[in-house]
């Protein structure tokens, strides 16, 4: 039997919650120190990655390594946007910035309008072609299109400084951008989701010809759903950048290793999990920062003295995970499934009940 | 350009894309057999090298027994993936085995950063002598390395020696059986797994082979060395056809010439060289998914 | 449309795969509110025929017109926008979601399948989608809210017309054999065709449960007023419950008729010897 | 299996690093991924240092090393951990202009001064008050390569290898170019990518137009790979490359082919004058028993210049020894005299030229350009 809330009480609980995280931040952001705030911030970033890959690879099951070339083009417009000219004019030392661009300047908030929109055309551009291949093809081929793109960008060394990268880059993001993105990249993927159309991906993920045969125009789904989450790919860039202050084009900065580390915290968090997408980013941002201790000099259960791992032995750690998740733990931590308002009132209604998880 | 730098190019090309079809052989076998994009692969083929470098270094032992030791490893390191991480997802989606794969990949390389350490080692020092290794033949003007013959020559022993495992052993018979259908094949009273695990030993013994091929000739080792020749060799198999051994040969040979001459005769394309293996690679999967000489599949509803 | 006027017609349909024929000149029509048959022993090309007609493969030559419009170049999802909706053979439920939300997403292309309305207006039929930027509209939940609300309603009372309300909240996987075939029915249903083609509906049923899903088709037939046009391999189901059946061998169609007149054609006894004989 | 994840999530809670009083000094630089190499090589002048001189205003002085794994989100990330957590008065790093980019603007809003030890692109510590350096800019080197190829080696034509993928190497390139056709030599640019293992197609075209010299600018793997197979397909000329050649690994991977090979540089133990440079060498054949690379050196002048602003600030107090370095003149330094300009916190200093030499195994000292002849 299903138990639901009325539509109203959900709202004020949502509500609620809105306004109680934001308190939280609030306190954090007067008396956290910069380093915690910066890693606050990341989560945030990482979350808005973690979520439109989440839409992409989890809801619609299109397998896309290519999560990085969107997130590049994003922080790249962005960024030139809200660069100062001079600024550029300082930046661009090896061959002078093209003219039109010099002096093109904007506000925060339409650079970053501008590095979603810009991505998810791209998105667009890039799911025509790719969208029609499958499985680990697509894979393929759209962790192509990101190195093309990277390439791209280490090449247009008018417009995107080449691989001096772009820096000074104002550092706009705050505890407040970063969440409030965050609030509309989930309120936006998660009434998606939610939706008819919600329905028509996840019936894509689980059965292309029967979704197709009950109606559904598979194609244009799936490029839907590949646009979107190109958006907020480029959203995300965009924070990112502003977060970072600077950003070039090398495999290492937003490349395919930033891919994966995206796939790793979609998977942890479990494939096709909004919930589990955010769980997925949080536990990532603080993992890697944390188990800096582990390469630091410290006392294993306060007795025995270490000097630390040998450097790098974080990253090995987490990948470690990542393998024992996917062979343990397919499912991830939330699995498909979500904390909504009516799974949490099932749950509690359950324990008043005293049932067994049933 | 005049006709020495044809020649010369060509002889590159060869080189680059001998190379490419050494890797690719493996990673069209395994996928011939589980449908996996074993990502893993270029990373097997960096730790084959490391196993023979340190083997060398170590022991102070030949280099010959140094690179059998260091295939023999590959082989096991191959299996135990394949146990460990694969084998459990035989009848998960195709999709999380390939997620698996790349965190095996990542794994791999994490590993080897921790334990051989991130700094390049140079694989030519484990050779007595360097003669092998920098001796070039001059053809007409263009300069060929020895090795170039050497790579060439390897990659068709092994051709050769693949050709009578896959279609002149049972367990070949096994494997192109499986390739076919597995449920089948399990049916009629094949060891299934231990066929896709001998799969495994075999691509990664050829993954090690094909890396101290290319540690001769770029004797640069480190930890994420695998990356991008996988990446390529990858593209390589795909472009031949995936899943043909053949194919991946001919796949490599090409991208390796095509490598060598766009940049060479279009300069302006030099910065695009990557790029162009990718776009070579989505223009192929769009144009003709099947690759030059594999065969397509029908999709059953 | 009247009764008994033909709704799909398929003429001179041809399917070949490389050097297989799996259709052969197949020429025949579904007529307005009957129940048609098409047996035939394994691999004659039933389901292929069915394929063809969904638009899943485009037949190598021939056409098909269904209610007046030719559709044999479009795709699948205009096919069903149309009103042509269709079970398969090897139940293809979405599996990890629950029965209602199946219905629902068959319910999804009244709001998302222009293209589909599109080839209705170019025919002069009245557009099936009710109102457009249904996209923006669900995710800003613009008035989205009541379509939703009257989606689930709809689904919900074909649940409980087919009897599987009880089980709305369950994942489809979850359903015991029988009733996922239902459900595949149900969520045909949903698409609010006019013809639907059933592929083996009774497969791996029991006795008893036939006997249900009989009866079940004729009520739906009825209640929906549907065009059935079903393949079945058990001819308890055949011989009882379709006015009309075709009989295909080696993607032709080897006799037509009723009951009776197909059971004593000798070019059927033929095809069937040899062959593994259907419960009959 | 789920066990073990358990186990290492119960060590990671068992971790508690203690902290003793002193004077805090971060280190960052890379000692895993791409560039760890010149992270771990920088890494030994800095300790050495620090062994030499483990004291300043009676206090000790605590190193704290965070690696930053040769990624760009770290680099800015541990530099705010050093700050925040560690709470360190000045921080050592970064080796790699683009993390100095990420780190140096975090040190300049926080206020604590920060010495690159090898980020030698204009732009780290352009606009900046607390972000300093002990290595020459890259115009600096470019000039002064572009200057000897054509004066020292007379070369007329030079072809230039440029890593597209570094800014090191694009800037290298562009202030050589520049300066080199300035002096009235001509140029055949080419490119390759770091991680290209083969560049035969490039060679093939240089050698085509038979340049007197090839100058890579770019890292030693490659530096090594590219000389080796210029060799191979006959190429007879000079070899030149940038600092970034400076790795014992250049001969074990280049072999023969490196022999000869000029590089510009920051230091070399028979070019440089100054006693402490004297005193390093000692002390670091005596240490690693081997001789110290230019990385080695510049970290070891990072370290020694921050102790001695903290000397002359008579503090720790982070704006003090900011203000104090800025104010750095004629320091006896390893790589040189050190003079830091006020304004750009960028050192004048003279360039070495070493030569490779592959039957020892290491660099012999070729020439000095001066600052002067670079005006």
């Amino acid at each position: 039997m299903d138990r639901r809330l009325s539509t109203k009480t959900k709202v004020i609980l949502t509500l609620l919650v809105i306004i109680v995280v934001a308190f939280l931040l609030h306190l954090a952001d007067k008396h956290m120190d910069a380093y915690k705030l910066r890693i606050l911030n990341l989560i945030a970033i990482y979350g808005i990655m973690a979520l439109s890959l989440n839409l992409i690879n989890g809801i619609t099951g299109i397998f896309s390594l290519g999560h990085a070339g969107f997130i590049l083009i994003g922080a790249y417009t962005a960024a030139l946007l809200t660069l100062s000219p001079e600024q550029k004019e300082m930046s661009f030392i090896i061959q002078p910035i093209v003219p039109w661009l010099a002096h093109l300047h904007t506000n925060f908030l339409f650079a970053t309008l501008a590095g979603g929109l810009l991505a998810a055309f791209a998105a667009f551009l890039v799911g025509w072609p790719v969208l029609r291949l499958s499985g680990d093809y697509l894979a393929i081929a759209s962790l192509g299109f990101a190195e093309v793109i990277r390439v791209v960008a280490l090449n247009a060394i008018s417009i995107t400084n080449g691989p001096l990268g772009l820096k000074a880059i104002p550092e706009y993001t705050n505890v407040w951008w970063a969440y409030g993105w965050l609030l509309v990249t989930l309120l936006f993927i998660g009434s998606l989701v939610s939706s008819s159309y919600g329905r028509a991906l996840k019936a894509i993920r689980e059965d292309r010809i029967a979704a197709e045969e009950m109606g559904i125009n598979v194609f244009k789904h799936q490029l839907l759903s590949f646009v979107v989450g190109g958006f907020f790919a480029g959203v995300s860039g965009s924070l990112y950048a502003h977060w970072l202050t600077t950003i070039d084009p090398r495999l290492t900065t937003l490349g395919p290793m930033l891919t994966f580390y995206i796939l790793i915290m979609i998977v942890l968090g479990g494939l096709g999990s909004i919930s589990g997408s955010l769980i997925g980013a949080a536990l990532f941002a603080i993992l890697v920062e944390w188990l800096r201790n582990l390469e630091e000099p410290f006392k294993l259960f306060g007795v025995i003295q270490t000097n630390g791992l040998p450097k790098g032995s974080r990253i090995l750690v987490i990948s470690a995970i990542f393998v024992a998740i996917m062979i343990f733990w397919q499912r991830g931590i939330m699995g498909r499934n979500e904390i909504t308002w009516d799974n949490l009132y099932r749950w509690f209604s359950r324990l008043r009940r005293g049932e067994k998880n049933g | 350009m005049n006709i020495t730098f044809l020649v010369q190019n060509t002889f590159n090309g060869i080189m680059l894309g001998g190379l490419y079809a050494l890797i690719a052989v493996g990673y069209t076998m395994v996928y011939g057999i589980l449908r996996l994009i074993n990502f893993a692969h270029g990373d097997v083929m960096m730790m084959g090298v490391y196993f023979a470098f340190y083997f060398a270094v170590l022991t102070k032992s030949n280099v010959v027994i140094a690179f059998i030791v260091a295939v023999l490893g590959a082989a096991l390191l191959g299996f135990l993936i394949d146990n460990v991480a694969y084998k459990p997802l035989r009848n998960a989606p195709r999709i999380s085995a390939l997620i698996t794969a790349i965190g095996v990949s990542f794994f791999l390389e994490s590993f080897a950063v921790v334990v051989f350490g991130a700094i390049p080692k140079p694989f030519t020092s484990i050779f007595k002598s360097q003669t092998l290794l920098m001796k070039v033949l001059n053809v007409g003007g263009a300069r060929i390395p020895v090795l170039t013959f050497l790579v060439i020559g390897i990659t068709a022993v092994i051709f050769v020696f693949l050709f009578l495992i896959v279609y002149k052993t049972k367990i070949g018979m096994a494997m192109r059986a499986i390739s076919a259908d597995i449920p089948t094949t399990s049916l009629m009273g094949v060891n299934v797994n231990f066929v896709i695990s001998f799969t495994f030993a075999l691509g990664s013994a050829l993954a090690a082979a094909s890396g101290l091929m290319w540690s001769m000739r770029y004797p640069n080792v480190f930890p994420y060395m695998g990356f991008m020749p996988g990446m390529k060799a990858f593209i390589a198999a795909v472009f031949g056809g995936i899943g043909s051994i053949p194919g991946a040969i001919l796949g490599g040979l090409l991208l390796g010439l095509i490598e060598i001459f766009i940049p060479a005769y279009f300069q302006s394309m030099m910065m695009y060289r990557d790029a162009l293996a990718f776009i070579i690679l989505i223009v192929i999967l769009l144009v003709k998914p099947s690759g030059l000489l594999g065969k397509k599949a029908v999709e059953k509803v | 449309m009247a009764k008994g006027e033909p709704l799909l017609v398929l003429d001179h349909v041809t399917m070949k795969f490389g050097g297989l024929v799996a259709v052969d000149d197949f020429t025949n029509e579904v007529r307005e509110g009957e129940i048609l048959g098409l047996i035939g022993p394994n691999g004659a090309g039933k389901t292929t025929v069915f394929n063809v007609v969904t638009g899943i493969y485009y037949p190598t030559s021939g056409r098909i017109i269904f209610d007046g419009i030719d559709i044999t170049p479009l795709k699948p999802h205009q096919i069903t926008h149309l009103g042509i909706a269709r079970t398969f053979q090897n139940i293809r439920l979405f599996q990890d979601m629950t029965v209602l939300e199946n219905v629902m997403v068959a319910q999804h292309h009244s709001i998302s399948n222009p293209d589909g309305d599109r080839i209705l207006k170019m025919n002069g039929k009245k557009p099936k989608m009710n109102g457009k930027f249904w996209f923006w509209r669900s995710v800003l939940k613009l008035g989205y809210m009541d379509m939703e609300k009257k989606m689930r309603e709809e689904a919900l009372n074909l649940l409980e017309k087919v009897g599987l309300a009880s089980l709305a909240y369950e994942k489809a996987s979850a359903l015991p054999y029988g009733q996922q075939r239902k459900l595949e029915i149900a969520r045909a249903l949903a698409t609010e065709p006019k013809i639907i083609l059933l592929d083996e509906p009774a497969a791996g049923m029991n006795p008893k449960e036939t006997e249900e899903l009989m009866d079940f088709i004729k009520r739906i037939r009825d209640e929906f007023d549907l065009t059935v046009f079903l393949i079945e391999h058990d001819m308890k189901v055949v011989m009882g419950i379709c006015e009309r059946i075709i009989v295909m061998d080696y993607g032709r169609i080897i006799s037509e008729g009723t009951a009776k007149e197909v059971q004593n054609d000798p070019k059927v006894i033929e095809a069937y010897l040899g062959k593994e004989w259907e419960v009959i | 299996m789920r066990k073990l994840i358990f186990v290492l999530l119960l060590v990671v809670f068992a971790v508690s690093i203690f902290v003793a009083e002193e004077i805090k000094i971060g280190v960052v630089l890379p000692m895993t991924g791409g560039i760890s190499a010149f992270g771990q090589m920088t890494w030994e002048g800095i300790s050495l240092a620090h062994k030499m001189y483990p004291t300043v205003l009676g206090k000790e002085v605590k190193l704290i090393l965070f690696d930053n794994r040769s990624e760009k989100t770290e680099a800015a990330n541990a530099v705010a951990r050093a700050i925040d957590k560690e709470h360190v008065v000045a921080i050592i790093g970064e080796v790699a202009s683009s993390h100095s980019l990420a780190g140096g603007p975090i040190a300049e809003k926080n206020h604590i001064p920060m010495v690159s030890p090898a980020s030698t692109n204009p732009m780290v510590t352009q606009g900046k008050r607390y972000v300093s350096r002990v290595c020459f800019i890259d115009p600096f080197q470019g000039a002064a390569a572009a200057v000897f190829a054509f004066k020292n080696l007379g070369a007329k034509t030079v072809a230039v290898f440029t890593d597209i993928e570094q800014d090191y190497s694009v800037g290298l390139s562009k202030f050589f170019v520049d300066k080199f056709k300035k002096l009235g030599g001509k140029v055949v640019s080419l490119y390759y990518r770091t991680g290209d293992q083969d560049f035969t197609a490039q060679l093939t075209i240089a050698l085509s137009k038979n340049p007197d010299a090839i100058y890579v600018t770019g890292y030693y793997p490659e530096i090594a790979l590219l000389s080796r197979q210029a060799r191979q397909l006959g190429f007879k000329g000079y070899l030149l490359a940038g600092d970034g050649a400076e790795a014992p690994e250049l001969f074990s991977i280049g072999g023969d082919a490196v022999d000869g090979l000029f590089l510009t540089t920051h230091y070399h133990p028979k070019g440089a004058a100054t006693s402490m440079a004297k005193k390093f060498y000692d002390a670091f054949v005596k240490e690693y028993g081997k001789d110290p690379s230019a990385l080695a050196a510049l970290g070891f002048d990072a370290y020694l210049l921050i102790i001695d602003a903290i000397k002359r600030a008579g503090s720790a107090d982070p704006e003090a020894i900011a203000k104090a370095i800025r104010e750095t003149e004629n320091f006896e330094a390893v790589t040189g005299v050190i003079t830091i300009e006020k304004e750009t916190g960028n050192p004048i200093k003279d360039v070495v030229v070493d030569k490779a030499n592959a039957k020892e195994k290491k660099f012999d000292f070729a020439a000095i350009v001066s600052a002067q002849e670079l005006k």
